[in-house]
């Protein structure tokens, strides 16, 4: 499959009609409109806790959005088994809201729900958890570097259970300092799980500053292929048809022995102009004027929760 | 008297081998998983059994546990094996997010627990995973006291659902325990009775209290001896009712007493019926290398430490 | 009445970051390591001041430990920097061999222990770490009480050879320990005067126990406060001595009950004199997001949840 | 340099007289003699105490003693801050067996004390440990995967204290699966700690069958040069001629900026017919019968204990 996307301008609003994954323009535009949306449920959930990581969430919208909603093959209704449907872990718990806005805007819970993100006695905890029983979560996350081995186990799962699906997982740059992803990575390699899609948004950033100042990751792709893994590099991270044509063509690389990564470019905080080229927004939450500067340039699609 | 005979000394590992076999023909969702110790954890039987059903991880102790939390989650019983400090401080994070607070149904299960290992020395001698895993919500935590409890509580806790922490060890240990006792979790055995002293022990360390209690026989030294083989949920009432005829207690681990058996059971005490305790247990120190005997002399785990430690309380008890 | 006053509430990772910026100036060796969270930690002005003894380490805590133990080597005294769920948990075996049985001269700082940390939920707030780290030979165990407290806490384990475990919080607190008040490693400090009732506080909860013990004086029970900002090794005496006046004692510790300072009492008791104890600690659950205040209500770590216990073991006191 | 001992064969008694690094005839005796007698030590310990390894002892001897006696820079005596001087730290603690009787050989301590391995009261524990005092051990180590990190954090202290001298670390190649090491691994190349040679012992095996078997290791070469490092592969790794050529190529290497490894090929039980080409002796004594079929194969050199 050509990557003809790399061509084009990674415009936000100056997308190619015709795509090979979306046949109809209709799609194309509720992908667009959930991103926006997406985008404002995240600046409102963070802003009303004063708490919470707007920059990894917006900056993953487009990726969860696309998943969700035009990749993943998935039941009706959640059971934590998900036998027969394609599965997603979170590693990077810490992008929370975006988890809970695509979730709710897919229908797995009330969007109203949102409102009580990070509260006392919520569903919607700081970082996931199936502690509370919210729809869609399989596992907490929050302790970085566990999710790659937990999708692994699902995947073998899969496997005993001759369930053809597969299973998506999202981890951050900076966490793949953590030295457990490796160990997952060496044994995906070694016992050929390869109804896996491992995901890295790669942008370049973490708290203390970019991944280059804090921990240097190297040549992240020579990493990933020295470890035996068919691996993707997506520039247009946020752009959705791009996002589409990789996901489908990493989908067809499973079952080939080997599993499957995609290092995902993108940049934390977009959407929201002030928050972007910047890591000071990974874990800060925009005041009342900061909001409403945000929210004018992401106006309303699909209606606030 | 020792009321119980010794059938033949087995490792209690080999008691979790066994039950692990046993699982593989009576229940289809069980999966075993090891980190680079297949013959330390006696899995061979069942691998040989259900190769489709068995994971080698390698050295890679926290994917191991991540691992297991992910095939619960299509449906699997995954039980992990590898020695006990590997099983529990190594990835305590992976085990207290992955497993615990996601309620994953995995059984951790440790072999080479306690002092007794022997020769590899302190760096394999976990002293503390008792304490480790009991702090954890929503952990199980059991250590049988021989080949057959140990076998049965394998057997066992495939059942329970939720996340259990089963600890072993590695010397050949009297096997005294009816081979078709039923294990039944939380529960505690009361082993002899006595009204003089109430020893509670867990682990390799029952066998030694039972030896004790015989010896104290013959001084005139009626001891109550109770197997606590699950430390968490642990069995408050027949530590309470055993201390409101006996007055006093020893607790004998093979453990660190910091953290371990003998602080719940004073915890219990202190908080319903505080009474003169003594611990037998290691005093603050990492283990070293020797023979099981001579670490069990030296640390004070064995019958002699527990029947000194017997004189101390039934002294402080007025 | 609260004898203290508040000063002005700061948090106590503050009272870090200023210790740590003042051995910048007083002690060459001091080195300091962060696993990406400087800005959580308050390590600024040191890595302002001292760029080359600082060390990023990025997101790899297991890493930061061995380096932390290497650094030693060559005569540094490191002071790693990292939450306390990644400070113990996450490298609890690599802290066990690398750095408590090597006899490494590491100072593992932790700050967002406990619930207060707030938001972020259950996989940050450890309620373990206390037990962890106290089973471990030859570690020290220290959680200050406020600003002023954390920070000659800081300056004092610099001078102590051998591993400490540094616990401290993320919230702002009341600062009302005395800002020239030395800081006695394993020293308890008496805070108040009393003798119905004992109650034993460590960190957050001190300040919380002062103003139970002013809310308690207006019901006419006489409470001692002690603040016990070492954990481990644990000041018996004091405990022992206030116990023998008051015959009954209140822990209070922002950490699960099983296995932190209220176990240590209990066995401290138990083994030397039986007294009735309640516990003000989480009940074995996981914590979740919330505001500190809110944590601390409904998880009962507040001083209403101190006046509640104090009452409850006056009534079992005999 | 060039790699001119790899045209010859490994055979052990076949050396070559003329080696760049060695001028005298009678240090090349010398370290022949060592290992040989370090052999004889390592049965005779392990078979004591019916415990221990030695297999990864045995197949470590050539580099234990070339590098303690040819190539570190070291001090008299043995002081914990090592500083102006080389130190070793040794990661895979369970081949202690071979540290042991290098460090006695060197003159650490009494070659009586080997006699005390594994007994009750002794410094000479299981896993090398600083606890009980024993001249040339820094870190405790037998939890594997810890040694690297360790390793590092000595080395970034030599740089601190402006010690131009080098760190020098084994580590198994079983123990690679250990996440920590990668962790490391990412840390000293982004860091640039090039004060330190880390050196693998391939030997193709681990407890449960060879790496191959158990988790792949992949290629490992690939994997060390995609974090980073400088990476030689020593093909003889028996081969005390080649050993020595390769840690003075490591050793020029070093300064440059970035960490260097050797990945070293080694025969596991080497020296010991039965006990090569099988991962059967790696935790395992010989009984009386097989220790004198193997001090058979390696007569008494320098006296045994
Ligand atoms: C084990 C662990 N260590 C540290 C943290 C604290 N922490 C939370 S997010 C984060 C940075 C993560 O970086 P990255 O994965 O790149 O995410 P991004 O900042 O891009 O969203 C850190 C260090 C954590 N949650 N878990
Ligand atoms: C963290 C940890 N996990 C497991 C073990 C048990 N163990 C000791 S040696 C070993 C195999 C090591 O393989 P390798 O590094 O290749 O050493 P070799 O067998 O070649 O000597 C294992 C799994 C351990 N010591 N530490
Ligand atoms: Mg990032
Ligand atoms: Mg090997």
């Amino acid at each position: 499959m050509e990557k003809s996307f790399e061509d084009y301008p990674s415009n936000q609003l100056g997308w190619v009609i015709f795509v090979q994954s979306i046949n109809k323009m209709a799609d194309l535009q509720f992908l667009t409109d959930t991103v926006q949306q997406v985008r404002r449920d995240i600046l409102r959930m963070v802003h009303k806790v004063n708490s919470g990581h707007p920059g990894g969430s917006l900056g993953c919208a487009e990726f969860f959005v696309t998943l969700f909603n035009e990749v993943m093959e998935r039941k009706d209704g959640f059971s934590m088994d998900g036998k027969e449907e394609d599965l997603f872990f979170l590693s990077n718990g810490h992008i929370s809201p975006v988890f809970y806005a695509t979730l709710a805007r897919a229908g797995y819970f009330e969007v109203s729900e949102l409102n009580t993100f990070r509260l006392l006695d919520s569903r919607l905890q700081g970082h996931p958890t199936t502690h509370e029983g919210l729809p869609g979560v399989r596992v907490a996350s929050g302790s970085l570097g566990q999710g790659l081995s937990v999708a692994v186990g699902a995947a073998l799962a899969k496997k005993l259970n001759n369930d053809p699906k597969l299973i998506y997982v999202l981890m951050g740059d900076g966490e793949l300092q953590e030295g457990q992803n490796w160990e997952a990575m060496m044994f995906a390699a070694a016992k050929k799980v390869d109804n896996l899609i491992a995901t890295v948004d790669l942008n370049g950033k973490q708290i203390d500053g970019t991944t280059e100042e804090v921990l240097s990751l190297g040549d992240v792709k020579q990493k990933f292929e020295a470890f035996g893994w068919t691996t993707f590099t997506l520039k247009e991270g946020n752009h959705i048809p791009a996002l589409l044509t990789q996901l489908q063509e990493a989908k067809a690389a499973c079952g080939k022995g080997k599993p499957v990564a995609i290092l995902m470019q993108t940049e934390m905080g977009n959407g929201v102009d002030f928050m972007m080229h910047t890591h000071a927004w990974h874990g800060k939450a925009p005041n009342d004027e900061q909001l409403e500067a945000a929210l004018a340039q992401n106006p309303e699609t699909l209606g606030d929760y | 008297m020792n009321p119980y005979t010794n059938q033949g000394s087995q490792d209690t590992r080999s008691g979790f081998g066994a039950g692990l076999a046993e699982l593989g023909k009576t229940n289809p969702n069980v999966v075993a998983l090891c980190a680079d110790l297949i013959g330390s954890l006696k899995m061979d039987d069942f691998i040989e059994a259900h190769p489709e059903r068995f994971f080698q991880i390698g050295i890679a102790e926290a994917n191991m546990m991540g691992i297991a939390a992910g095939l619960t989650i299509g449906g699997k019983i995954p039980f992990t094996g590898t020695f006990a400090n590997f099983s529990t401080g190594r990835v305590y994070d992976q085990i207290r997010q992955s497993i615990a607070y996601s309620g994953k149904n995995v059984k951790i299960c440790a072999s080479h627990a306690g002092l007794t290992l022997g020769e590899d020395g302190a760096t394999h001698q976990i002293l503390e995973d008792i304490g480790l895993m009991k702090m954890l919500p929503g952990m199980t935590v059991i250590n049988p006291c021989d080949f057959n409890q140990t076998k049965a509580a394998t057997i066992a806790i495939a059942d329970h659902i939720g996340p259990v922490y089963l600890r072993f060890g590695r010397p050949k240990v009297p096997n005294f325990t009816s081979s078709d006792a039923p294990f039944e979790i939380g529960k505690g055995l009361i082993l002899k009775k006595g009204k003089d002293v109430t020893i509670v022990a867990t682990g390799h360390l029952v066998w030694e209290a039972l030896e004790a209690a015989a010896a104290l026989a013959e001084q005139s030294i009626d001891a109550e001896v109770i197997n606590i083989h699950t430390i968490k949920p642990l069995d408050n009432d027949i530590i309470l009712k055993s201390v409101a005829k006996t007055g006093c207690i020893v607790t004998a681990e093979e453990h660190n007493f910091l953290g371990g058996l003998g602080e719940s059971v004073a915890r219990v005490l202190s908080e319903n019926a505080p009474t003169p305790q003594e611990f037998v247990a290691t005093n603050d120190t990492f283990g070293e290398s020797g023979t099981p005997s001579q670490l069990m002399a030296k640390y004070g785990l064995d019958q002699t430490a527990i029947q000194l430690k017997v004189h101390k309380v039934l002294e402080r008890k007025i």
